[in-house]
């Protein structure tokens, strides 16, 4: 299949080589080593045969779960326009830029997506994607670590606990500490004291749990100390959050994906990084410059090349190649079809639903338990298992949140939650939470 | 004057710049509107809510599609024509799989789900991982690694972690062929190894006595991609797992090139312990102008445990989440990039047994066949029948007329073609590196080498500026220092640099 | 040699010519696959089964990806750029119409399907009718015209008919200004009716006095346009429609000009008895690079029996399907473009009141606008406040500098916007007629205001050859004597002319 | 909505015009004839409640019906890559090609349309689309009448009834007589016998019915006599059935929903037009033609312009402006896919799968009234009324065929329908077809 060839095509083909078959291709394989049945799968499907396969397949998810999760994901409004723009073929199917000159529009769009990231952040330079957010906290911390050369990583605890995991994974703990601090009613305390040998201070911005705060004396802090601040911020809420920039940050990573790229199951979504210009050589992946040609037009080119892999090696920044390309460009067009008031919109509409919701739980003597300092996002308690919960609520067509411990749940509200749904959520949640 | 409906940056119409999407912004354009909001309005009071509105262009919808949909027309794709870049293997991607990878709750699932809601999602990874660990050999995968570089950093963390548990904390070690990618001695040395360079002999596979001098108790593994980067069938690769094995290392099969031998040999039968592949490679998922990739690891049965989890295990008819004991913990904040993932397991489906069997059977006739045809244009780096891909060198066009790789490159843009990698690998100078893959015809091929031919001529001719290539297209050659210099990397920077300068 | 991967066609690189399809083919390639055959063969006897198989390109799917993505760039589109076309509306095309017209039953419904299986596509085109007859002021509405032409059709066949019920056969003649499409006459004839030309006054609207001459009682009905081609508004409509009616005649509104008046004045308040809408104009449908549209006519309540049928009426809560009693019968095999009609649906679901109530201002606002800077550097064909279009005329141009209408458009193409509509209303000399629509923005109208100019200038310079414009496309412009006279329309038949000459 | 003016925008073309608001734009329009109250129309709806509008109103059409309906229109897959490349925003938002330079994508594909209608039906000379099959019968019998001068139209009964209505309207009954010839046992009179008053002969390929037969006498009968044939094919049978040029006749037209459009609801679709090159000056609609430009580079153009109405007026041939051009991209787009190998499958599928049902359908005593002529598509008896069983049928998923009278049903089988769902058929059909 997708192959071209004809008959007439091989013939031509075998001729030029002077084989007989395609096995004649391979005399210099070992003989032990060849495949002599072939290998064991299934006959191939035509195309509609494929179609019945993947929608049975497909229809084993349960269908049309209204999300009230989070966590970092996001179901924000994906326009139609964003995603058939994103989806171009000539986005979808191209390679990487290196030849510049038949690239200019993967490189121009990422020169947008750098400057937009910065613009919206406050910071001065960002790279060209990362994978996903939790990597990209790791990556941070690495720059951090070469940058001060210390070895202590400060990590607030009000993280998604699989993205300290892939910090976990990824900071070599025979080298390096991973110190986390715990929240202190759901915020970071702000008297945390820093110290000469933390090489890293990593946050949330809202922290996990769904709270906020002012971050700038605590940032101030860290930096008096000579550390690297990092801040991992939901894009999707800085059209009502002071950017990180503004409090000061050194780093700013995110996950991306409520810019730009559907819910999918988690991935592919896009890793943001931006920081200042004095760290620009520590940056890991891709960055895009603006230059000019012979005859002076504008011409986009990735730039600072030496310190990525191919060039590098053992010495790059980072080993990533492959990047999420495809995601930043979704995160620019829809940045770009939000505007200042939409990306407004989505944060002021979604907190305000969230006031109305932690509300009503209220009401319904539902307890939530951070109720005054969250904005979209909070937890509440359940009286059975949280997982027993989210089970059930599922049943009502509700996807209710994420099991934050055994009897809480992390709830996030999105600006396309409406009213009717945020009462039926509360309604059927009274109903079957009940130990 | 920059304004939204102008398309003179099409080069339809001679493409002159595209203005970005801020010089196209004015004060009170929009394209998004919102329902209003239903609910009663309370006031927030939060110390980390801002007053003023986030920094944004401000378009209408209709400026906003132009911008985009002229700026697509300033790049080169799979969809327009042929990219003969070895080591990426661009080949063709279906758009069925485009239809599938859309369907509602693959697209629009919350990675949170539970498994009792996405057992549709599970079977997906389930069915993709009986696929893949068919295809290479070996046992179990996980599908976490967003691409191959991932990959590579996963397969170390695992070999490390083995070791450990193993009481081999002592073996630090980590080989790489001199010919290998950039991401595999970066991820070495990632994962916390250090990296030795082994050397590849003249006829351009892994040189065994100086990988026999190099291997010793400190040695942790090998990493190699086979057929190897010059596109050569490292045939005594079962002695060179020996060899790695025997001192209780493993090794690490870097499966860019795999579309080579799919059907034809796996690495699990080459004594390789991890694999990773590329799944936008081999198996057809769109580039996305630099990524979304996915990397899958696949490993052999008594690495199971140190897979980063959770992994899909089948119970009965139920798929469920397992998180293997000894893991390595996750390298991805969810499952990676799941929907890279389906699209491979279409692809494979409409291949099937007819189209796997034969897939590195095709993509080897194509390579082999433009070898034959380019070497006689330009000499091939080594004597040796090509796997999926080849290297040529015009390292003698270099020294007679200065021609060097990147201009052929260049000038190959001009006529229709994309530039096949040059420079890689690193060790054959002056190279380029041609990776046709099975969905091109053999008239292209033809096409491709005649045009070889023709550019290769006209370079030599006698007025030639090679500076000057490519001409056809909307920009020559941009001068890279302006922007590695001044960090013109934002919107503003380089007016900014035109001011002060 | 042609060969499926060689984009040189591109503008990108060059936009050399791009193969036939059929020059990409070779026998035993294929694209298509299908499941096997899953019933018993029998065998097939029929005379009339062929026994050879049809004549048709083979080519793999990725050629032909590449060669239809590699065409799309050999073209202009609103997607891309302005498209100043007086009298087409080229307005922006929401994207978000593609997505309700793709919902799966919308999209796959047979049309013999019965009502009571498809009481959301029967809702669609009542809600259509509901929006459609109070934009208009009419009061019913047929949706099978796929086009304004076949909407015209529709019209004048139930004037005929109309008359012919009320015994007024005797009236024959259809009055058109001599400023009117050529759909206008051409339908008219096509109806079996005479056409009778109205002269135009030197204001550019219906001459009055003209009209009253040419009305007698074989006047079946007058056809005109409000505003009219000259994109003015006939301030005497009303007492034009009641000179028809006194004489019997019934009054026909071409809609293709309804853009200007949405939301500002109705036809059927000017005494208009039949509407047809240009959904793919005002309600912003695309174009398809000619087609599909969509026609609906609306009528008056006196006419409603008279509609092709069936059409759809509501009855409690069930939609149904009803056949006029007096019916001239269907004029489209099942319900029209009834996707089309879906999208202006949308268009005016997503524009509500707000925007409807606005849609005319607005798109009269940027053509006065647009009129008002334009008229500094080529003067109007007339003077008066111009609609949602207006006529500028370079016949000073022509007398000066042997400048035309026609080499004003084709300048215009190489500097990235499309030529506005020449030549129409026939009777303005070397016109061009802008429409700018409302979703372009003022910086679109003033850059296209200043490239007008500059090219105007450059066209009137020493040396210049008016004929090598444009320039900067990837072919000038056409020899057209060569296909008028050699009918090569056919693939291959311009190859057998050059043998042949 | 998609008006970009800001209040900045505003101020300025106010300024331009010296009015100060909107309704200034005119003043010239008597005050009688101004809304003043605007339209009664609801308020807007955001994307995001349009979703829920119209997805409400998709879902009040039957869900997933089997479809057994055919009459001109077959459910035949649409492969997604001729979908998605006939949606390119480039063909999609496009106008008509007026302006050769800038559009020769859209000329070239119209150019390779017409070429391989012309392939296919061994025609020479197609035009660039109509706008359906029952209007492109119309247009043929109206060139057949210009170019004979003469006034009896002769058309076979065995078409669509929508078809015949829609000729019915636009042929002028007035001038011209249009007889209907009935089938005898499905099949068109071999003897018929045509006279010198015959403007036109006009027959489907297969008939309506279902049945087909060589035609090539009945037409060499009717061009004896100088009338103009006109066959109406069904172009997915193409692959399968003789071509009408084979069969000697002057024009060929088609209702090509089957190759390229999705069925649509009935529109859009395209029609087709195929004939000879002595007939060129009086088709209908636009033309394209090969030419160079003035550097010998291959450029399309539109020609033979001098028919249509925007240059001739009342003495065009046709009155078609707007046409189906994104449909006939689809045509070409689908007919590339198909190459000869797929056609054809396409044909013999149906017509294997139509026997084996009808095959089943005797087993279970359910009369098929032309099973030994038909081909894909056959008239099934129903014992109780033929609405009443669709009716029922569709209760079970299935649209069971189309209404041929009262008792009996036309049903249509393609190449899409699989053994288990005409098995399911013909069990449910035994079920719900009682008395
Ligand atoms: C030989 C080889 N190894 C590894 C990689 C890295 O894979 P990825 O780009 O998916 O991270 C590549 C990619 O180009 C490669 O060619
Ligand atoms: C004034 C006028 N009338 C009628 C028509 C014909 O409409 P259609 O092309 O939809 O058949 C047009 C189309 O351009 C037009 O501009």
């Amino acid at each position: 299949m997708f192959v071209p060839h004809s008959e007439i095509d091989l013939k031509k083909m075998f001729e030029e080589l002077s084989i007989s078959s395609l096995s004649d291709l391979f005399t210099h394989i070992p003989e032990t080593l060849k495949l002599n049945e072939g290998l064991s799968v299934d006959p191939y499907l035509s195309e509609l045969e494929a179609i019945s396969h993947f929608k049975n397949l497909e229809s084993k998810n349960t269908q049309d779960l209204i999300c009230f999760a989070g966590g970092g994901h996001y179901d924000v409004y994906l326009p139609h326009t964003v995603k058939t723009l994103t989806m171009r073929p000539e986005f979808m199917t191209s390679y990487t830029p290196y030849q510049a000159e038949i690239s200019q529009c993967i490189l121009q769009v990422l020169f947008e997506y750098q400057s937009l990231i910065c613009d919206l952040t406050d910071m001065e330079l960002a790279n060209a994607s990362l994978y996903d957010g939790a990597t990209s906290v790791a990556e941070a911390i690495s720059v951090a670590i070469n940058k001060t050369k210390r070895d202590n990583i400060i990590l607030s605890s009000g993280f998604n606990p699989n993205t300290k995991e892939v910090v976990n994974t990824l900071v070599d703990k025979n080298k390096f500490n991973l110190k986390y601090i715990d929240l202190v009613n759901y915020l970071f305390p702000e008297n945390y004291q820093f110290t000469d040998d933390d090489a890293a201070f990593v946050i949330s911005l809202p922290h996990f749990e769904g709270t906020a705060q002012d971050l700038t004396s605590i940032v101030s802090n860290a930096k008096d100390k000579g550390v690297i601040t990092i801040c991992y911020v939901d894009p999707s809420m800085l059209g009502v959050l002071k950017s990180p920039g503004s409090m000061g940050f050194d780093i700013v990573v995110a996950e991306g994906q409520s810019m730009g790229s559907s819910l999918s199951f988690g991935g592919p979504t896009v890793g943001w990084f931006a920081t200042k210009k004095d760290l620009a050589r520590l940056v890991p992946g891709r960055i895009i410059g603006e230059s000019r040609d012979s005859k002076n037009r504008k011409t986009y080119v990735m730039t600072l090349r030496a310190r990525e892999q191919d060039i590098r090696r053992e010495k790059a920044s980072s080993n990533i190649c492959t990047n999420q390309t495809l995601n930043a460009i979704g995160s620019t067009i829809h940045l770009s079809w939000l505007g200042p008031q939409g990306l407004y919109e989505i944060g002021y509409q979604a907190i305000q639903k969230a006031s109305y919701m932690k509300n009503q739980l209220e009401i319904h003597n539902i307890e939530v338990l951070n109720s005054s300092t969250s904005l979209r996002e909070f937890l509440i308690k359940t009286s059975s298992p949280a997982s027993n919960v989210i089970s059930k609520m599922g049943a009502h067509g509700f996807l209710a949140g994420i099991e934050y411990d055994k009897n809480s749940m992390l709830v996030a509200v999105t600006e396309k939650r409406t009213k009717v749904e945020i009462d039926n959520y509360v309604k059927i949640f009274k109903e079957v939470d009940h130990v | 004057m920059y304004s939204g409906g102008n398309a003179k940056s099409l080069p339809l119409v001679g493409g002159g710049s595209e203005p970005t999407i801020n010089q196209l912004s004015n004060p009170g354009r929009r394209a998004s509107r919102f329902p209003k909001l239903d609910v009663p309005v309370s006031e927030i009071n939060n110390t980390a809510i801002r007053s003023d509105k986030p920094r944004l262009p401000e378009v209408s919808e209709h400026d906003l599609v132009m911008h985009y949909s002229r700026l697509a027309h300033r790049n080169f794709a799979v969809d327009l024509g042929f990219y003969p870049l070895g080591s990426c293997t661009m080949k063709y991607n279906p758009r069925f799989a485009d239809y599938v990878a859309g369907l509602d709750t693959f697209a629009n699932t919350h990675p949170s789900s539970p498994q009792e809601f996405t057992q549709g999602n599970l079977q997906v990874l389930h069915e993709l991982e009986e696929y893949l660990t068919e295809i290479t050999g070996m046992d179990h995968a996980t599908f976490q690694p967003p691409a191959g570089a991932s990959g590579e950093l996963t397969g170390l963390l695992i070999i490390k972690k083995f070791l450990n548990e193993n009481n081999l904390s002592h073996k630090t070690d980590i080989i790489v062929p001199d010919s290998a990618h950039g991401t595999n001695p970066a991820s070495a040395k990632m994962a916390g190894f250090n990296v030795v360079e082994v050397s590849t002999d003249s006829r351009g596979m892994v040189n065994i006595d100086d990988l026999k001098q190099l291997v010793n108790n400190k040695t942790a593994g090998l990493m190699l991609t086979n057929p190897n980067t010059g596109g050569l069938f490292e045939e005594n690769i079962s002695e060179i797992s020996q060899i790695i094995h025997d001192a209780d290392g493993l090794v690490y099969y870097d499966g860019a090139n795999l579309n080579a031998i799919v059907g034809v040999c796996r690495p699990g039968d080459m004594g390789f312990d991890i694999v990773h592949s590329n799944l936008h490679k081999t198996f057809a998922t769109p580039h996305g102008g630099g990524g979304p990739g996915s990397g899958p690891v696949a490993v052999k049965s008594f690495l199971r445990e140190y897979l980063p989890g959770p992994i899909v295990v089948k119970n009965n008819d139920l798929y469920e989440w397992y998180t293997p004991i000894s893991s390595i913990g996750r390298v991805h904040g969810y499952h990676g990039n799941f929907l890279v993932a389906l699209r491979a397991l279409v692809y494979m489906k409409l291949l099937g047994k007819e189209g796997l069997d034969t897939l590195g059977s095709y993509a080897v006739l194509n390579a082999r066949y433009l070898s034959s045809i380019i070497s006689k244009i330009i000499p091939l780096a080594y004597n040796e029948p090509c796997m999926h891909e080849f290297v040529s060198t015009v390292k003698n066009l270099k020294k007679s007329h200065k021609i060097k790789a990147y201009d052929v490159g260049k000038a190959l843009l001009d006529k229709g073609f994309h530039s096949p990698t040059i420079y890689f690998p690193l060790i054959v100078e002056e190279a380029l590196m041609f990776e046709p893959t099975e969905t091109q015809t053999v008239d292209t091929l033809d096409d491709l080498a005649v045009t070889l031919k023709d550019i290769i001529d006209e370079l030599q001719g006698q007025e030639v500026s090679l500076e000057s290539y490519p001409k056809n297209l909307p920009v020559g050659r941009p001068n890279e220092l302006i922007p590695a210099k001044h960090l013109t990397v934002n919107w503003g920077d380089f007016e900014l640099l035109e001011i002060i300068e």
